[in-house]
């Protein structure tokens, strides 16, 4: 049962991953970019939280909690670097 | 190994990171302050260098096992009278470039001693280090701060050979890890000494992979040692890095050597079977080239520091060209001529600054300029020295080349030896004459006048004059330390016994008990799901 | 016998007094010098009465035994003999030039220098080590380099040093390489043992190169076709410097050795065949052209070449006779040649010009000096009762002798004729040119004859020469036999030295010379123009010039090849060295190994999409950057993943943390860089770099597959035991970074700190320009920090900072440690600076954060050093639990604090690097706009 | 998966080469990032590819991947940030004083 | 029980974790684009998170919240980043199937600005900065 | 005390933030993540610019909740416009007057605009008066004001802002 939902639940979001991977590659904006690449790591810690279920082992909460943090601050750098050039001023 | 005396092995590592840490922290602190510090931390280096010297001459191998983990498991650092020879010349090469620098050119940027207390720290712990990836550690280290010291002053040259410079080490490095990793990957070890025992028992479908690596490895180090064709990085960030920079990086080719003589005679020496003696042919043939492609740089040469820069490149050809004949006598020539050319392409680099700043807007261009009210003094000096990098005697680099090719005489390479060696020299001296003549004897009535050098900074110039002349005088018990050297480097049976039987100790584990207790692991330790 | 090195030795110390003596006044220098001459000589004295009665000396000392070189100094009676010259010549140009020089020629320099070539000499003469005398052989070039470019303002001293240094030098080495293989074959370098191995020196196959290479050395030393022409540019030297030079030492070096390694080398065909033709050949080069030149010097300099190619064709024809005949011209060239090149620096000082087209009729003026020059001149040319006449009529016989063996030697005597009538000509000339020949016309002064003390040296040397011409056994006799003696290492051949031999075919050829040589002068005239037209243009200088030139623009067009500045350039060539050796340690050898593999699945597959899709998107948008970079961060995310999924957890986060920073580290350059790449790399350098990428990435592939399909065996097993017992810590990664190989990461750390370092020195007054617009053109937004941003972000600090410290406190048990939870608090602080800017934030942030790398660095290295108090090595850890009431088992270990200062020096490291880069264009803007603004 | 990893080196060091070979400073420095993400991984799968086995000592686990490499790939990847970090502000200092971020600071 | 609940749960992340990033791909402009991710992508990770959070409370002794954390820290900073984003998108007029709104709505042109003053300034004096 | 703990509620939070870290409740990580709760917010004091006087927490409790099953709402409704037919979506920018004004309160309402159905806070004006939102179904831009205004906007400035 948890396999079945474990492995559809990898596949769904393994499909989620190329799609955003996608929208990356096609752009066609900036900000697409960075949208698409903010979504990749979403999913990048979905991936990771269903690898911890499937594992039974919860070692790599980190990388998904860091991921998170990463993400964001990824995404607001990539941002600040649109709108205002020097991201540390 | 409980004994603290024993912790000299590791004194040539930590006293510049000591002062150098020290230095950080008193960043902003006042120059003299900083230049005492500095000079202090060298002198203990010395110190402490002569006395390891001291502990190997007679043939010890110094073993110290960094958090008392035994070999291959920790790390260990090894004192030979190789690696012992080598930290000596480094320590007493950085006391004169210290000399030097504080004369002035210290100032040209910040963080000058910080970044030179650190490369000291590199390469000592290049010379010491018996385990390979450490070895790459302090490669690093020393990569970093001879970066920093290579733009010390600033300026557009320094950006752009600097640029080079260090874009090429990373290249570098990247293959170091490739090289270091397929080691480890085949022969899961680091240690070099073990590293030697799992070569020596290969099994012969592995010889291709560690070869590979072990090739890869080679290229590494011929580009640190700048053997043609990898020597292309050195003539401009030579050239371009300031001479108090420059000084100290007169040995950083002998690092390369130093590594190469290690690891091609500890893992890949005699006893590796089918990898026996992997590098010499490529050595030999790829030495003399250096020296050609140096020797016509040097003739090409229109300022000063590049000239030098080339000489560098000649000499780390000659020294590689030893190595490469693989006899104890050539590596204990080859030794031998190391040691000196250090010295006198580091002092001739401080020439070079002393000419360029007295010389004024002409710098160390190679035309005539304005008169030198101390051509006397500045030309002698630098005759003395241009012999002694051509290998004129009476100087240190004439027995040098002598022993080379004394070394080569009953190989089958002695008329390329021979040829390339002494018509490069002649080369040498004619090139070395006009830049003399140039600098010294012609002048432009139109170039303004120069000013007159700062003595206290033709002391380490003249301090290593000297010192080529005694080189010369105490030929023979300097030889018989190399040869000496070059005896143990070519028994790499005693290094292994003594990283690897080494005594017990607290929390560490002899090699016999480790191997009982990881008989209780599988073999291939990591699981597949 | 001890005094054998002292003779060295005496010059080389006195060397250093003329410069101080010069200060008391300029003759002391001289006098100085003077004596310290004498006291070589006095020294000789006794040793050399041994030498008289046929003892060879020898003083040994070893030096350096392995090289085979000794200390050793040997004194016989070729020594002898070239020793007494050496001095005596020596001593009467020290007081010839004590005149000669002017009073703006730094005098004790000269002195100085010709003392040390003096010592050089004398050590070049007495060597009994072969390699010793090399070393004083190559300092004879060098001292003698710094005599010719004593006018060091002259350009033609400074060329003339430098051609003779490069030849004589050069020379020098093919010696030295002929010494090494002479001292092979023997087994020793030792004067007395390669003497006495002369027959199995000659059975060697080394025999020939190594006989090829001494001969370049004795050659280019003596001047010898087709190394003559450093010689005549020498004479831009002061002329005592030429008459010590050309007469009795520099140029004898060379027939001192062909004489000295006389028994060893000589009496095989190839030494007849390569020394005679030299020297026969160098004998008329030299006399022809002596004759035609105009310059006082340079005729007597290439009578020089044409004497030693005389004693080298001696030498050459081999014969203990021919032998004696060499020694004895040896001595008799030096007097001569010596008192006229003084005579011709006497006329040059007192007339000013040398040229013999000007010079004329100076008998009137200065009677004595033309006397002296005329006999000297005559004992040149072979004039009977004078010395120069019985050395060239022994050679003479020589030659006739030789005819004798076979047919076609008939031209032997025919050409030694023709050179002696040239002989006689040039001599002729030089008498007649310049003190008859008419009245002087437009010379620079008047001419009259030199204080007495200038004349003194020469009138002594033109004495000996008419002494010896007249009773040779009296006077050089007894010293001749002993040279002779030691030049042939056995008892000397039956030699008669007398005027008078009666009606010889020598005397017949000596008469012609002297008729063929008054005939060639009568003539002279048409003979010049004839020369001009023939050999005018031909000047060796220029021929010299040309091969400097064509050297130096060869060098510089292959450098120019090679050192291209170019890091493209490198790049190749390393990249390319480095396939070249994976492919050689890989051919042949089986690329696939035996291990059992993992299967693929669809997670992996996509990652693996991924991250093509990032690297290849990397290379496809590196023209537009920040595309470039967003695909970058892609690849760092998709190797975090596969860290994640093979089993990395602590490699997962570093590389995010590591990752992240780099980002926002590139972000922050590319600023301040041009947004998009130009198109520049044209169509074949694409296809080179594709090439070479793809060589490249398809050698790391087969490298990478080819150990993963190999079964290993390695040290980890021995860690993941030890680990809980010996590092008290279940994370191993962990505790092998901070206890195993806390070293490396001590080293690690410290790499860090200096790239702080290094790039704080760059940043320091970097200055660039801020753009005004984003790459569209178009202005930058207002608003500079978003409030929710700010707002938000402030939250999110102590929230960071607590899963710092959460995921430092647990790193050696389970994924985490210093190093990652340093780069969170890095981050969450940039955070703070990213969203509220850094005027703001600094203004919060307590304290300074550069010294935290200084005291992390301190912490690690301290805690590594306390272990040294418990008398364990280096970084030696120690862990223990701790129970505490209520609180419960706390576990500590040293390697915490290590950690510690690991996580100190990445924050400090990591924020000083991004800080003071986000600060340029702050500074920048405050140059552009003072606004308050910035603070808000 | 063996191959998976590979391919992904080979793909890695082929794009780092091909942008080192650029003339500019920032697709170099992209290169060399590139190139240093495919030593990483190559140091790191060293130790052989395992799955959900880490090298955190559990009790009833006898599996555990090799310690060693990562702790390697820790040290390369924190030097390589560094040196990284450094190369890009010297990229910055070139720029700022040959007046081009070309490498060998004129444009060609 | 517990396992259909997780397994339910995990369905129905994957399923909105997937539908995000298919409106990724499927909407027509970068504002709508915005709106998936943020809600979707954020909730399927969110359940994911709880999924595994019951997971381990079952699976092992004691309460296994701190996916929490990662959920909570998700829906503060998705909203920002979308802001973020759609503040760039703006910023670059990235067109709009509806219209953007007035430059003047978002950007400051007063004098208090730290735009329009240095660029008047600079363009006046390039070589200021050079 | 102000000076001692700055922070009060922040501290609580992340005691309890450090208890879900770590997984446990024993009484040495209770006594340790007191200590960070008190140490952390001391250092941070000075970040948080803006006090947060939590009028009525109940409320704020309240708006917590519906925001959470608004955001439920907000997914489903999105699942609906992404996987229908792309004619539904009639996207627009609506301009929304603010009447909150603290930063932290103008913050807030933005996330939540941004988690819930069809809305995105797409920009702040300069002056903070206006907020831009980008609606998915934007036709009817007032009805959507209003909704905001109602659901969250008046129950924020009831809970945070003095009125």
């Amino acid at each position: 049962m948890l396999n079945l939902a474990l492995a559809v639940g990898f596949l769904l979001v393994t499909v989620a991953v190329l799609l955003s991977l996608w929208r990356l590659i096609i752009g066609p904006d900036q900000p697409d970019r960075i949208l698409a690449l903010d979504t990749l790591y979403v999913n990048t810690v979905a991936l990771l939280v269903l690898l911890d279920i499937k594992l039974a082992s919860s070692l790599y909460f980190e990388a998904a909690l860091l991921i998170a943090l990463f993400g964001f601050v990824g995404t607001v750098a990539l941002a600040k670097f649109l709108t205002r050039g020097d991201i540390i001023e | 190994m409980t004994d603290l005396g024993n912790h000299v092995v590791i004194a040539p590592i930590l006293v510049p990171l000591l002062t150098g840490t020290l230095l950080v922290l008193l960043r902003g602190s006042a120059t003299p302050l900083r230049r005492t510090i500095s000079m202090l931390g060298i002198q203990l280096l010395l110190a402490a260098s002569l006395w390891l010297l001291l502990q190997v001459a007679d043939g010890d191998l110094l073993v110290y096992q960094l958090g008392s983990w035994a070999a291959p498991y920790g790390i260990v650092l090894v004192a030979d009278r190789l690696s012992a020879a080598m930290v000596m010349v480094t320590s007493v090469l950085a006391l004169f470039a210290m000399m030097h620098a504080i004369q002035g050119s210290d100032r040209r940027g910040r963080q000058y001693h910080v970044l030179f207390q650190f490369l000291l720290m590199g390469l000592n712990g290049a010379f010491l280090t018996g385990d390979l990836f450490n070895l790459f550690v302090f490669f690093e280290i020393l990569l970093i701060a001879s970066y920093g010291m290579l733009l010390h002053g600033g300026g557009a040259a320094r950006s752009k050979a600097g640029l080079h410079y260090v874009v090429v080490n990373l290249v570098g490095s990247s293959l170091f890890l490739f090289a270091v990793g397929t080691l480890y990957g085949v022969l899961g070890t680091l240690n070099m000494a073990d590293l030697a025992l799992r070569v020596a028992a290969l099994p012969p479908e592995e010889v291709g992979l560690v070869r590979a690596a072990a090739l890869l490895l080679f290229v590494v180090f011929a580009l640190k040692a700048a053997l043609v064709p990898l020597h292309l990085w050195l003539p401009g960030a030579y050239s371009a890095a300031g001479p108090a920079s420059v000084a100290l990086f007169a040995i950083m080719t002998k690092v390369g050597g130093y590594s190469i003589l290690r690891v091609y005679s500890l893992i890949f020496g005699a006893e590796a079977g089918p990898l026996a003696n992997l590098v010499e042919p490529w050595l030999l043939v790829l030495g003399l080239l250096t020296i050609v492609v140096g020797t016509i740089g040097v003739l090409a040469s229109r300022n000063l520091a590049l000239l030098v820069a080339h000489l560098v490149v000649i000499s780390s050809g000659s020294i590689l060209t030893a190595f490469g004949l693989g006899s104890q006598a050539a590596l204990s020539a080859g030794l031998y001529y190391s040691f000196q050319s250090a010295l006198v392409t580091a002092a001739l680099f401080m020439l070079t600054e002393n000419v360029a700043r007295t010389r004024g807007a002409f710098a160390d261009q190679l035309r005539a300029g304005p008169m030198l009210p101390a051509a006397n003094l500045l030309g002698g000096l630098f005759l003395v020295l241009a012999l002694a990098v051509a290998g004129v005697p009476p100087l240190s680099g004439f027995i040098g080349k002598v022993l080379i090719i004394q070394a080569s005489l009953d190989t089958p390479a002695i008329a390329w030896i021979m040829a390339i060696v002494l018509s490069t020299s002649l080369l040498t001296l004619m090139a070395l004459a006009r830049a003399g003549s140039t600098l010294f004897f012609k002048t432009d009535t139109n170039a303004g006048a120069a000013t007159l050098p700062n003595a206290a900074n033709l002391v380490p110039v003249a301090a290593v004059a000297v010192i080529s002349l005694l080189y010369v005088v105490f030929a023979s018990p300097i030889y018989s330390y190399t040869e000496a050297a070059a005896a143990q480097l070519l028994s790499p049976a005693d290094y292994i016994e003594a990283v690897l039987d080494g005594e017990t100790l607290a929390g560490g584990e002899t090699r016999l008990d480790s191997e009982t207790t990881s008989d209780g692991m599988p073999p291939d330790s990591g699981g597949h799901d | 016998m001890t005094n054998l090195p002292l003779i060295v030795l005496i010059p080389f110390i006195g060397a250093m007094l003329p410069p101080w003596a010069v200060m008391t006044g300029r003759p002391w220098s001289a006098w100085v010098t003077g004596g310290v001459a004498l006291a070589a000589l006095a020294l000789t004295i006794v040793p050399g009465l041994s030498v008289m009665q046929g003892e060879t000396l020898i003083w040994q000392q070893d030096w350096f035994p392995a090289l085979g070189l000794s200390l050793a100094f040997r004194l016989d009676g070729l020594a002898l003999l070239f020793v007494l010259m050496i001095l005596i010549i020596g001593l009467l140009v020290i007081l010839y030039a004590r005149w000669y020089l002017a009073e703006q020629d730094p005098m004790g320099r000269f002195y100085a220098y010709l003392l040390l070539f003096m010592g050089s000499m004398l050590g070049l003469v007495m060597s009994e080590n072969l390699i010793q005398l090399l070393m004083f052989w190559e300092l004879t070039s060098i001292s003698s380099f710094l005599l010719i470019s004593y006018w060091r303002q002259r350009a033609d001293a400074r060329q003339g040093a430098r051609i003779a240094l490069a030849i004589t030098g050069g020379g020098g080495l093919a010696l030295l390489g002929g010494i090494l293989l002479l001292g092979e074959i023997v087994g020793s370098y030792d004067l007395s043992a390669v003497l006495a191995a002369g027959k199995s020196i000659h059975a060697d196959p080394l025999y020939v190169p190594a006989l090829v290479l001494i001969l370049l050395g004795v050659f280019t030393k003596s001047a010898q076709f087709p190394f003559h022409f450093w010689l005549p540019h020498a004479m831009a030297a002061p002329t005592p410097v030429s008459a010590y030079l050309h007469s009795a030492t520099m140029v004898k070096a060379g027939v001192f050795l062909l004489a000295r390694l006389f028994p060893a080398l000589s009496g095989s065909e190839a030494w007849t065949w390569i020394v005679a033709p030299v020297g026969m050949l160098t004998l008329l080069i030299g006399a022809y052209n002596a004759f035609f030149k105009h310059d006082l010097k340079g005729l007597l300099a290439y009578s020089t070449i044409s004497h030693l190619g005389l004693i080298t064709l001696l030498f050459g024809i081999g014969t203990p006779l021919a032998a004696v005949a060499g020694v004895f011209h040896i001595m008799n060239h030096a007097t001569f040649k010596a008192s006229l090149f003084m005579a011709a620096g006497i006329i040059d000082h007192e007339a000013g010009t040398r040229d013999m087209r000007r010079l004329a009729g100076l008998w009137k003026f200065m009677p004595q000096t033309g006397l002296l020059a005329m006999i000297a001149a005559a004992a040149m040319a072979g004039v009977p009762l004078l010395n120069g006449f019985l050395s060239k009529e022994m050679f003479f016989e020589k030659t006739v002798y030789m005819a004798s063996f076979a047919e076609s030697f008939w031209l032997l005597p025919v050409l030694a004729t023709i050179a002696g009538a040239l002989a006689v000509a040039y001599s002729l000339r030089f008498i007649h040119d310049v003190f008859f020949n008419g009245t002087p016309t437009d010379l620079p002064r008047t001419p009259h004859d030199p204080s007495r003390w200038m004349l003194v040296p020469v009138e002594v040397l033109v004495v000996i020469c008419i002494a010896v011409g007249i009773l040779p056994s009296l006077t050089f006799g007894p010293l001749l036999g002993v040279a002779v003696g030691a030049v042939l290492q056995g008892p000397a051949p039956d030699y008669s030295l007398k005027v008078w031999h009666g009606f010889t075919p020598a005397l017949g050829m000596s008469m012609l010379a002297l008729a063929g040589g008054a005939l060639i002068y009568a003539i002279r005239q048409p003979l010049f123009r004839w020369h001009e037209t023939l050999f005018g243009r031909i000047d060796a200088r220029a021929l010299f010039e040309g091969f400097e030139r064509a050297l130096l623009w060869s060098s510089r067009a292959l450098d120019q090849l090679i050192h291209r500045r170019s890091l493209q350039f490198m790049l190749v060539v390393l990249i390319s060295a480095a396939l070249v050796m994976l492919a050689r340690g890989f051919w042949g050898m089986p690329i696939t190994g035996s291990a059992t593999l993992l299967p693929i699945d669809p997670v992996s597959t996509s990652a693996a999409i991924c991250l093509a899709a990032g690297a290849i998107g990397t290379v496809v948008w590196h023209r537009q950057r920040w595309t470039a970079l967003v695909m970058l961060s892609v690849v760092g995310l998709i190797i975090a993943l596969a860290f994640v999924k093979l089993s990395a957890p602590d490699l997962a986060l570093t590389q995010l943390s590591v990752e992240m920073v780099t980002i926002v580290l590139l972000l922050l350059a590319l600023h301040f860089l041009p947004k998009q790449t130009p198109r520049e790399s044209s169509l074949p350098r694409k296809l080179r770099d594709l090439l070479l990428a793809l060589l490249g990435g398809g050698a790391t592939g087969l490298l990478t597959w080819a150990v993963l399909t190999r079964p290993y065996d390695s040290i980890s097993g021995w860690m993941l035991e030890n680990s809980v017992p010996g590092g008290g810590g279940t994370n191993v990664v962990n505790v092998i970074l901070v206890d195993f190989r806390g070293f490396d990461t001590l080293g690690e750390i410290t790499v860090l700190a200096i790239a702080a370092i290094g790039i704080y020195m760059m940043l320091r007054d970097l200055r660039l320009d801020v753009p005004l617009t984003d790459d569209q053109g178009r202005p930058w937004s207002s608003d500079v920090n978003p409030l929710i941003l700010a707002t938000f972000s402030r939250l999110l600090l102590p929230l960071a900072l607590m899963v710092a410290v959460f995921i430092f406190l647990r790193g050696h048990n389970l994924p985490g440690g210093g190093f990652i939870a340093g780069l969170i608090i890095s981050v969450a602080l940039v955070m703070q600076y990213l969203a509220n800017g850094i005027a703001w934030t600094k203004l919060r942030l307590s304290g300074e954060l550069h010294p935290l790398i200084g005291l992390g660095l301190l912490l690690a290295t301290a805690t590594g050093l306390g272990s040294w108090y418990f008398g364990y090595p280096f970084l030696t850890s120690t862990h223990g639990h701790l129970h505490l009431p209520v609180i419960g088992d706390l576990e500590l270990a040293s390697v915490m604090l290590f950690d510690l200062g690991v996580m100190m020096v990445v924050i400090g490291i990591t924020l000083v690097i991004l800080i003071r880069l986000g600060r340029i264009g702050l500074v920048q803007r405050r140059v552009a706009i003072d606004d308050s603004d910035l603070n808000r | 998966m063996e191959a998976l990893i590979a391919l992904s080196v080979g793909l890695l060091t082929a794009c780092g080469i091909y942008l080192l070979l650029r003339g500019r400073t920032f697709p170099v420095v992209l290169g060399i990032t590139l190139l240093s993400y495919a030593v990483n991984l190559f140091l790191f799968v060293m130790g052989r590819l395992s799955i959900g086995v880490p090298a955190i000592l559990e009790p009833n686990r006898a599996d555990y991947a090799d310690p060693l490499p990562q702790a390697l790939v820790l040290t390369a990847i924190v030097i390589g940030f560094g040196m990284t970090a450094f190369v890009v502000v010297l990229a910055l200092r070139a720029r700022a004083d040959l007046g081009n971020d070309h490498v060998d600071g004129r444009e060609p | 029980m517990v396992e259909i609940f997780v397994a339910l749960l995990i369905l129905i992340g994957a399923g909105f974790t997937l539908l995000g990033s298919f409106g990724l791909v499927r909407l027509r402009d970068l504002y709508e684009r915005l709106h998936t991710p943020t809600k979707a992508t954020t909730l399927g990770v969110g359940s994911l998170l709880i999924a595994s959070a019951v997971f381990f409370t079952w699976r092992e002794p004691g309460v296994s919240l701190h996916e929490v954390l990662v959920a909570v820290f998700l829906f503060i900073t998705a909203p920002v980043s979308a802001h973020l984003i759609a503040k760039a998108a703006l910023h670059q007029r990235s067109p709009s199937r509806s219209g953007l709104p007035p430059e003047s709505l978002l950007e400051k042109h007063d004098g208090h600005g730290a735009k329009p003053r240095p660029n008047a300034e600079a363009k006046q004096k390039p070589s200021q900065t050079g | 005390m102000k000076t001692l703990f700055p922070h009060p509620i922040l501290s609580l939070m992340l005691l309890g933030l450090w208890l879900l870290l770590v997984n446990s409740i024993s009484p040495g990580q209770i006594l340790l993540g007191t200590l960070l709760a008190w140490l952390i917010p001391l250092y941070t004091a000075r970040f948080w610019t803006a006090q947060i006087h939590i009028r009525r927490p109940l409320l704020l409790l309240k708006l917590t909740g519906t925001v959470l099953v608004d955001i439920l709402i907000a997914n489903i409704a999105v699942a609906r416009l992404i996987v229908g037919p792309r004619a539904r979506i009639q996207p627009g920018f609506i301009r929304m007057p603010l009447r909150v004004k603290g930063n932290v309160s103008v913050s807030l309402l933005a996330n939540i605009i941004t988690l819930t159905p069809g809305t995105l806070s797409a920009s702040l004006s300069p002056d903070r008066s206006e907020l831009i939102i980008h609606a998915l179904q934007g036709e009817d831009s007032a009805a959507i004001i209003t909704e905001i205004r109602e659901r969250y906007e008046q129950p924020l400035l009831d809970a945070l802002e003095q009125t």
